[in-house]
């Protein structure tokens, strides 16, 4: 790679944060709610996979989005790619509101990089047509301006091109997720959303992804929804992070002011858990208890309460306030106004 | 930095998905054998006039029931021995192949067509069209085919035409329970939610990204079904509700030779070995088709 | 089996009913010759009417009978017979609502009327000389008493007669066992040999046949000619042939019923067809036994069948030169209705073929292919009729030619002279005009006429059987060595 | 010290496969003591779980597996019978898997599975077996343990799971136990949990643990010792401080350069990474299988490789004594 | 549960409901059912009047709806050949069937599952390719002939069994052998399949990691979860059994259900035909309806949420 890339790092956090300019996607008041079957003598329950979202990218922004497994961060994904409808709640982008009827003019603008590279290319499709399938999809040139357009993405996310003829079996998880790559960018998009881009692939591909979409970003001005469970990867690539649980985001903040100072007592536990490679530490205690949530029924008052070190008996029975920071907000009783 | 390692992985590449199915097809004896016995019955088929001299519907009423070769008292001009009316049995064990494979292949194509339309529908599409097609598929399967197929064939006769219709309309249910399943397995992964978030329109989802993932279950079943058309129509003719003679359907061979078993066991074991044969390498060609093409077995 | 003095026996088709006036198959005939009497007998061997359950009768006019009784016969469930149970058969049956099958068996009757106690007078619809017949065969007497409170379905489960055998057990359909009547009244019939009679209904010839090989079947008939052939090769059981009075016959639609415009209503095409069909080949090939071609639209030893008729010889070359003639030098298509022996159909399809009549066999079961004929939807079919074993040319030849639903020729000059065949009461009259409807039905080819059946008789070698061309198996007549 | 719990020499396992012979491990030792803990890392498919499948005998028929040396509390294992193997396992040696989600029987309860697990080895009441079940809950930090024991698996969370899992392992209180990536199907904050109650009953039982994982991070919270396998090889052996300190071979090196670590690496700088792919081990292997992703290979690496120690229990394969540019 | 089991229930009522009508019509245009109650040696005025008798001049629909009260309340009519009440009629036969069809199962399970076991055990093993052999042979054989052939060695050449009726046990054993044959293969690749993929399962390695025999992980920790699967084939092929049995009953002579729709189509006696296409399906709905209860039992993920 360019040895240039590594100059970036002043320009990424906060960069576009501007807080008063349009931001190029946000999301008000989003609920999904699933019907879920529970075993066949049961009768579909209510999932609130999210629960009343609201969360803005700006442009050039890379917004980590961390949580724990199920907490609702592909269901948002699948929201902003239009796989979804929300349930309620409004998808804005340049501040308008997206109908479904728009979702394939906007598939030109948002694209995705999905998290397993196994099941996200087509195995019957020789690597050209996976590329070069937006374009088509799109009508976009003709056949030689499109096996140009394939040709240049290949050398953008570093794949030889003798792979263009081959199939996705034959290609290593690390190239596959190169080519997944490929193929959200050959439309020039401005938006990429990640979903866990990552985290199935062993450590020494990952840097490579990692860097690979870093130095993308640079290139092509991209924005990213960079979704992760791995804090330690967001905290590498984001300027923003939201953080998750149980389909609300209880915080919201700038990277580095994140890490630097948790608010929530969930991201305290996340930040915790991260493990650095440092034979001096031992494993931490996060102070969390063994109650895991169920989504099906969430826990009342704060969703959080139960594994919850601080827990006061408000936070029992209280949905707890947003609270809005210097460049961010958290959503807990903890750091309320005062209590009366 | 000058990287100048040979690269090991590069030439380690595995073959592309064809290479692999090649490869894996000639591998599996049961295949291979299928497709070949296959081969000789459609071109002993196709050639049948080339083969064997004689019409399979003249009649000769002084030279009935003539033995086989292997038993005494064979006529030479009649390999495999005549029939009832004197009808040459190798002719009619020829040209009745082309019967079976017909209605086999009819019927296939018939309820593949119906099966694969609603699995496709239900797997993709899921809700109401998913409760409906179910809803179908259940009502299907809750009606005794040999029945329904009698009662129909008693009612509007046993034209080759009609055979094929009643089972190609009764078959279909295989087709629609493996694609509806095979498609709800494709339907929600990646490359089809990329291909949605590209923007893709249904139809092209279905056609360009899903069909072929699962175009080899397709396979299988219709090898299967066919198998199961040509055995179901024998077993109509045996009843005596099958396609109507003089057409030499094997089924109806067996049903015409049936009477005779117990003196002349050549005249049903002949045509009965023939299906045998024919279905038995029909149902290894599916089962084979099955494993190769098994997920598990993908690379 | 002689050890356990049981005759085994299987039938073919599952009986609906064994009261014999609600079911209209071989095998219940088969049964009730068993089980009950008639008022008549015909003796097969001298054809003579003697009397069974009657003694004597006489003509009192047209229209009455009059019989006297036989007297001390006691029912199997010991009812007493006398002139009470004659009339209330005979007026039981004879109402339509009654629903009794097989209509034209008992629609001749008006009614019946007691004289005595053993003399009763059965009344006629018109004049109908073939009552003696009906007498002697399908119409049965019923234990009055008995039959009140059982009905047709009593009947059927627990059946009472008067004849050699008494029925021990019924299983609907499945399964009869009868067992030798010790109080028969000493009639015609004679009194029973073997003990237990037990019929099995097994559909299928080939486990028949098992059967008979394993040991578990002592008779079965309506074997195959080539299974019979077979088996009377193997010599471990008796293998008897006997005519019967079915013919077969192809059914050409003369009238244009199906199609003014159809081949067949052109005579030469039916000649040529008569012509085309080698049926002594089929005879010999196929039927065998005791089969023959026939000429004439009825059995030959039917009263008033003419045999000397005009005779279409096997002539495939004639026969495409007279369809040339009527205008079909290249032939036709049609299609060729059948509901049975689908082999002889097969057969005739062939040599059709070779003068250019492109076949298409159609075969149906037979209530379809009625429906298809009354309504008059077939050009050519092939039918065989039995006559019901009846004796006289009315049974067939009137069945068919008198404009009903199944006439195809629709001939006012044929149907004028069998209703006086039909209706005289002189034997020669009836003769003469008989004669003239199947000559003019032969000329001009309505029907093709084509053969005789036979009946194949398999047996244990430990008994001794004599068949009869009415196809009716007389167990009472079996006996054992 | 005590003897070793475990002792393993030059094990290797070939899988024989229609294109040829897998070399899937080959020539793998370490030993470990009572109350050590051992982990193994390495990349995927480097032949971390078979050779931990190979200590339980678990390996399927078709795997050959040979050792010079293959020790368990002085039994050696290469020579026990089937059944001597059975009565071992679950007992004296117990194994955790990766999967909670479906490394128990979802057609029995918690109660049933756990109770077995005690009921096969020892001779105890049902009572007895359920009154140990519900002790080793307690201790794994399930609360309410009574009412789980007549759970299905599928009702619980995948934390609880593999806690039950756990309380499996250690219902005969064994001597060894094998966790094979026991949190990477897990959450960050969970798999924390989880490791710590693994590190806690491993002290207080005075077990062996090994400990098969693929985050360096796990490793060096936990071990005592780290084995580093590479395409079916340990490439680097030793002490873990000296493993996290002092590494020697190029790609513990490069492992350790690929993870970002908050507050050390610098957010959006590249980080280190490992080009090209993992050989293939199909047939003959020779040199170093490293040698094709590695920044410092040379021609001679395609031939033999030298072992080289650094200290009593530091060893790593490479050809240079010194890697260039290296820290130390 | 329960509302599990009303909305199972309303489903398979209408589905009956649905095979019902489906059949109805398709035997409406079956031609005229008066000839057919009125035999074969009937003339044209016997059949009139039982047109009128029967009441087959009223419309479709009149005559559904008469017929479908009729079905509810246990009266299928008379059938028109035998003249007795069709349920009498279906009544007596049904057990003859209803024998075959268990003992046909029965046979098809305890051959299968063992089998599909053993070969799972060892895949491409004698007894694997043994099984795989048995099961395409049991795919290829027209049913129809594996009973002729059985005849002509078990009945006429060794002359161990009785080739035809259903008096005693005896009678029995070769139906059953070649119905039992039909449904082997398709369970006995099932129970394959599935103890494969159980076994290759993690808690199978769990069970053995645990100590657990050789029998002990493939009986109480495999086989029970293969088998949910097997169960749902097993009331699928036991509820096609019923309906297919008309080969074998035909072959072998007993007078069951199937024989009697068979011969009730060649005597066009529609309400027995009628009742029996019902009766099968309604059979069928039973038999998944109760293997799913099987299932529930054997798969706590579908017993409890
Ligand atoms: N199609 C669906 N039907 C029902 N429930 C669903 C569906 N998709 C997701 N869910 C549920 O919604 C919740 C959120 O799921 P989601 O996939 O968004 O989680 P996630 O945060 O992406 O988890 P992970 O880290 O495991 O990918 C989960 O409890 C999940 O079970
Ligand atoms: N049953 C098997 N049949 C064939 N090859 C196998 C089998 N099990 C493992 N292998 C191969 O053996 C090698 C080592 O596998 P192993 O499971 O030990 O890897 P691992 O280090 O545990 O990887 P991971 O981190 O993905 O669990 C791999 O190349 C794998 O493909
Ligand atoms: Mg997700
Ligand atoms: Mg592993
Ligand atoms: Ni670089």
């Amino acid at each position: 790679m360019s040895p240039t890339t590594t100059t970036q790092a002043a320009a990424a956090p906060g960069a576009a944060s501007d807080a008063n300019a349009v931001p190029v996607l946000e999301l008000a008041g989003v609920t999904k709610t699933y019907r879920v079957k529970q075993g066949m003598f049961s009768a579909p329950k209510p999932l609130h996979a999210l629960g009343g979202v609201n969360l803005k990218i700006h442009r050039k922004d890379v917004l980590g989005l961390v949580g724990e497994s199920g907490c609702g961060k592909s269901t948002l994904a699948k929201i902003l790619l239009g796989l979804e409808a929300p349930t309620s709640g409004k998808v804005l982008i340049d501040g308008r509101e997206v109908t479904a009827r728009e979702r394939t003019v906007l598939a030109r603008r948002i694209q995705p990089i999905f998290q397993d590279p196994y099941s996200s290319l087509n195995p019957r499709k020789s690597i050209e047509d996976i590329i070069a399938l937006p374009l088509v999809v799109h009508k976009i040139g003709d056949s030689a301006s499109r096996a140009k357009a394939v040709t240049r993405m290949l050398d953008l996310v570093g794949l030889p091109q003798r792979v263009l003829r081959g199939y996705p079996n034959q290609l290593s998880g690390g190239q596959r997720q190169r080519v997944a790559i490929a193929r959200a960018l050959v439309m020039n998009p401005e938006i990429v959303i990640c979903d866990e881009p990552t985290s199935a692939l062993d450590v020494s591909v990952q840097s490579q992804i990692l860097n690979l979409l870093g130095d993308l970003r640079e290139e092509l001005g991209l924005t990213y929804l960079f979704i992760s469970h791995n804090l330690a990867v967001v905290e590498h690539l984001a300027t923003r992070v939201a953080v998750m649980y149980l389909g609300k985001i209880v915080e919201e903040a700038p990277a580095s002011e994140l890490f630097a100072g948790p608010r929530h007592p969930y991201t305290q536990a996340l930040l915790e858990s991260v493990l650095t490679p440092d034979p001096n530490l031992s494993v931490p205690d996060t102070h969390l208890g063994a109650t895991y949530p169920n989504p099906i029924d969430p826990p009342s008052g704060c969703h959080f309460h139960p594994r919850c070190a601080k827990v006061m008996d408000i936070c029992k029975t209280t949905p707890p306030p947003h609270v809005a920071g210097p460049q961010g907000h958290v959503d807990c009783h903890l750091h309320a106004a005062p209590a009366r | 930095m000058a990287r100048t390692i040979e690269t090991v992985a590069e030439d380690l590449r595995t073959p592309s998905p064809a290479a692999i199915l090649r490869k894996r097809i000639f591998g599996h004896y049961g295949l291979v054998f299928g497709i070949a016995v296959l081969t000789i019955i459609v071109a002993l088929a196709l050639f049948a006039p080339l083969l064997t001299p004689h019409d399979p519907y003249a009649q000769d009423l002084m030279a009935r029931m003539k033995p086989p070769f292997w038993m005494p008292g064979a006529d030479p001009n009649h390999l495999l021995g005549t029939d009832f009316l004197g009808r040459d049995y190798l002719a009619r064990l020829l040209y009745g192949a082309r019967i079976s494979l017909a209605i086999g292949l009819f019927a296939a194509l018939i309820s593949g067509l119906i099966g694969t339309a609603m699995g496709v529908a239900a797997g993709y599409f899921g809700g109401r069209v998913d409760l409906v097609v179910t809803f179908l598929i259940n009502v299907r399967l809750a009606m005794p085919v040999v029945l329904v197929a009698l009662a129909v064939v008693a009612i509007l006769g046993g034209s080759l035409q009609v055979v094929v219709c009643v089972l190609g309309l009764l078959l279909w249910d295989r087709f629609a329970v493996v694609m509806r399943s095979s498609v709800l397995q494709v339907r929600d992964l990646e490359y089809v939610n990329a291909a949605k978030a590209i923007g893709c329109s249904t139809r092209r989802i279905i056609l360009r990204e899903i069909m072929p993932n699962v175009v080899n279950n397709l396979i299988v079943v219709a090898t299967l079904e066919m198998a199961h058309a040509i055995l179901l129509e024998a077993a109509l003719s045996f009843l005596g509700l099958g396609v109507q003679p003089p057409t030499p359907s094997w089924g109806l061979m067996i049903s015409e030779g049936k009477q005779m078993m117990l003196f002349e066991p050549w005249l049903i074991a002949i045509p009965g070995v023939a299906l045998f044969i024919l279905v038995l390498a029909i149902n290894l060609l599916g089962d084979g088709l099955r494993d190769v093409t098994a997920p598990e077995n993908r690379g | 089996d002689k050890a356990n003095d049981t005759l085994n026996a299987a039938f073919t088709k599952e009986l609906e009913s064994v009261d014999s006036y609600f079911n209209s198959a071989r095998e219940g005939v088969i049964l009730q010759r068993s089980i009950w009497d008639g008022l008549l007998y015909l003796n097969q061997e001298t054809g003579e009417y003697e009397g069974n359950l009657a003694t004597s009768w006489t003509w009192v006019d047209d229209t009455t009978l009059e019989l006297k009784l036989r007297e001390g016969v006691k029912f199997h469930n010991g009812e007493e017979f006398d002139a009470d149970d004659v009339v209330y058969t005979v007026e039981f049956v004879a109402k339509p609502e009654n629903g009794v099958v097989v209509q034209r068996n008992v629609n001749w009757m008006k009614g019946a009327e007691k004289v005595d106690k053993y003399t009763v007078r059965i009344f006629t619809n018109g004049p109908f000389p073939a009552a003696l017949e009906y007498l002697a065969g399908p119409v049965s007497i019923y234990p009055n008493e008995y039959y009140a409170e059982a009905g047709p379905a009593g009947m059927a489960l627990k059946p009472v007669g008067t004849g050699p055998y008494r029925v021990e057990s019924v299983e609907p359909g499945k399964h009869f066992v009868l067992k030798k009547y010790e109080g028969y009244h000493g009639g015609p019939k004679g009194m029973a040999d073997i003990g237990t009679v037990d019929i099995r209904t097994i559909p299928d010839v080939n486990t028949q046949l098992a059967e008979l090989f394993s040991g578990g079947l002592d008779f079965i008939w309506g074997v195959p000619a080539d299974q019979a052939e077979k088996l009377a090769m193997m010599d471990r059981s008796n293998v008897v042939n006997e005519s019967t009075m079915r013919i077969g016959y192809l059914e050409l639609d003369a009238a244009g019923r199906s199609g003014a415009d159809n081949p067949m209503t052109k005579t030469k095409v039916r000649q040529a067809i008569a012509h085309a069909i080698d049926r002594q080949a089929i005879v010999d090939n196929l039927l065998k036994g005791a089969s023959k071609v026939v000429h004439s639209a009825c059995f030959p030893s039917q009263f008033g069948c003419d045999v000397d008729v005009t005779k279409y010889d096997f002539d495939p070359e004639k026969a495409k030169a007279l369809l040339a003639e009527a205008g079909y030098p290249d032939g036709f298509e049609v299609d060729f209705y059948a509901y049975r022996d689908r082999p002889y159909a097969e057969a005739m399809l062939s040599y059709l073929s070779n003068v250019g009549i492109r076949a298409n066999l159609k075969f149906l079961q037979y209530s379809a292919l009625r429906d298809m004929r009354h309504k008059g939807e077939t050009s050519m079919s092939f039918q065989t009729w039995g006559s019901y074993s009846v004796n006289d040319a009315s049974a067939i030849t009137s069945q068919f030619f008198k404009h009903g639903k199944e006439d195809f020729a629709r001939d006012d000059e044929v149907l004028a002279w069998l209703d006086i065949a039909d209706t005289s009461v002189d034997p020669e009259v009836r003769k003469a005009n008989y004669s003239k409807a199947l000559n003019k039905i032969a000329d001009e080819a309505y029907w093709v006429p084509l053969f005789s059946y036979n009946a194949n008789y398999v047996f244990t070698k430990e008994a001794t059987f004599t068949p009869t061309p009415d196809e009716v198996v007389r167990f009472f007549h079996v006996r054992w060595k | 010290m005590s003897e070793p719990v475990l002792k393993v020499d030059n094990l290797t396992i070939d899988i024989p496969m229609s294109q040829g012979t897998l070399h899937a491990v080959r020539g793998i030792d370490f030993e470990l003591k009572r109350g050590e803990t051992l982990c193994i890392v390495g990349e995927s498919g480097s032949g971390k779980s078979l050779t931990s499948l190979a200590i339980m005998g678990l390996l399927s028929k078709k795997m050959r597996c040979n050792a010079a040396r293959l020790d368990f509390s002085g039994i050696d294992l290469r020579t026990q019978s089937p059944r001597a193997m059975r009565a071992l396992r679950g007992d004296r040696m117990a194994m955790i898997f990766q999967e909670p989600m479906t490394s128990l029987n979802p057609a029995y309860t918690i109660g049933d599975q756990l109770m077995e697990a005690l009921q096969l080895h020892r001779p105890v009441s049902r009572a007895e077996a359920r009154a140990r079940a519900i002790e080793l809950l307690g201790k794994v930090g399930i609360t309410a343990a009574e009412s789980r024991l007549s759970q299905y698996p599928h009702q619980l969370s995948g934390g609880l799971r593999q806690r039950v899992m756990i309380a499996m392992a250690l219902m005969c209180d064994p001597e060894l136990i094998i966790a094979d990536e026991p949190t990477t199907a897990l959450d960050v904050t969970i798999q924390a949990q989880i490791l710590r109650l693994l590190a806690d009953l491993q002290r207080e039982m005075n077990m062996a643990m090994i400990l098969v994982t693929h985050d360096l991070g796990v490793v060096a919270r936990i071990a005592d010792k780290v084995v580093v396998m590479y395409a079916g090889e340990v490439v680097e052996k030793g002490s873990a401080r000296e493993i996290f300190e002092n590494p020697r071979h190029p790609y513990t090196r490069g492992l350790l350069r690929c993870i970002p670590v908050p507050g050390k690496t610098k957010p959006g700088e590249h980080l280190g990474s490992i080009p090209g792919i993992v050989p293939s081990l199909i047939g003959k292997v020779e040199g170093c299988a490293f040698r094709s992703r590695c920044d410092v290979a040379e021609a001679v690496c395609a031939s033999e490789v030298p072992v080289r120690r650094t200290g009593e229990d530091h060893m790593y394969r490479c050809i240079h004594d010194v890697q260039p540019g290296a820290p130390s | 549960m329960l509302m599990f089991t009303l909305k199972r229930l309303g489903l398979a009522i209408l589905v009956t409901f649905t095979v019902s009508l489906l059949s109805f019509s398709l035997l409406f245009m079956s031609g005229d059912p008066a000839s057919a109650i009125a035999g074969e040696n009937a003339s044209a005025t016997d059949i009139e009047a039982i047109r009128v008798l029967y009441g087959f001049d009223r419309p479709f629909l009149v005559q559904y709806a008469d017929w479908l009260f009729g079905a509810l309340s246990g009266d299928f009519g008379q059938s028109y050949y035998f003249r007795v009440p069709v349920a009498q009629l279906i009544g007596e036969r049904l057990s003859t069937t209803m024998l075959l069809g268990v003992c046909g199962i029965s046979f098809a399970l305890v051959t299968a599952i063992p089998l599909g076991v053993a070969a799972a055990m060892r895949p491409n093993s004698l007894i694997d390719r043994t099984a795989l052999f048995l099961s395409v042979m049991g795919q290829a054989m027209p049913s129809f002939w594996f009973g002729l052939v059985l005849i002509v060695v078990f009945s006429i050449q060794l002359g161990w069994l009785p080739p035809s009726g259903s008096a005693t046990w005896k009678h029995f054993i070769m139906p059953t052998v070649v119905l039992g044959y039909y449904a082997m293969p398709a369970i006995m690749r099932l129970t394959r399949a599935g103890m494969l993929e159980v076994l290759n399962a993690d808690y199978i390695r769990t069970a053995r990691a645990k100590g657990a025999s050789e029998t002990r992980v493939m009986f109480k920790h495999a086989l029970r979860n293969a088998v949910v699967p097997v169960v749902s084939l097993a009331a699928v092929q036991m509820g096609f059994m019923l309906g297919g049995s008309i080969v074998v009953e035909s072959i072998f002579a007993l007078h069951g259900a199937g024989y009697l729709a068979w011969e009730s189509i060649a005597r066009n006696d529609l309400p027995t035909v009628q009742a029996l296409i019902l009766i099968f399906s309604l059979f069928y709905i039973v038999f998944t309806f109760l293997s799913d209860l099987v299932n529930a039992w054997l798969d706590p993920r579908i017993r409890v949420g």
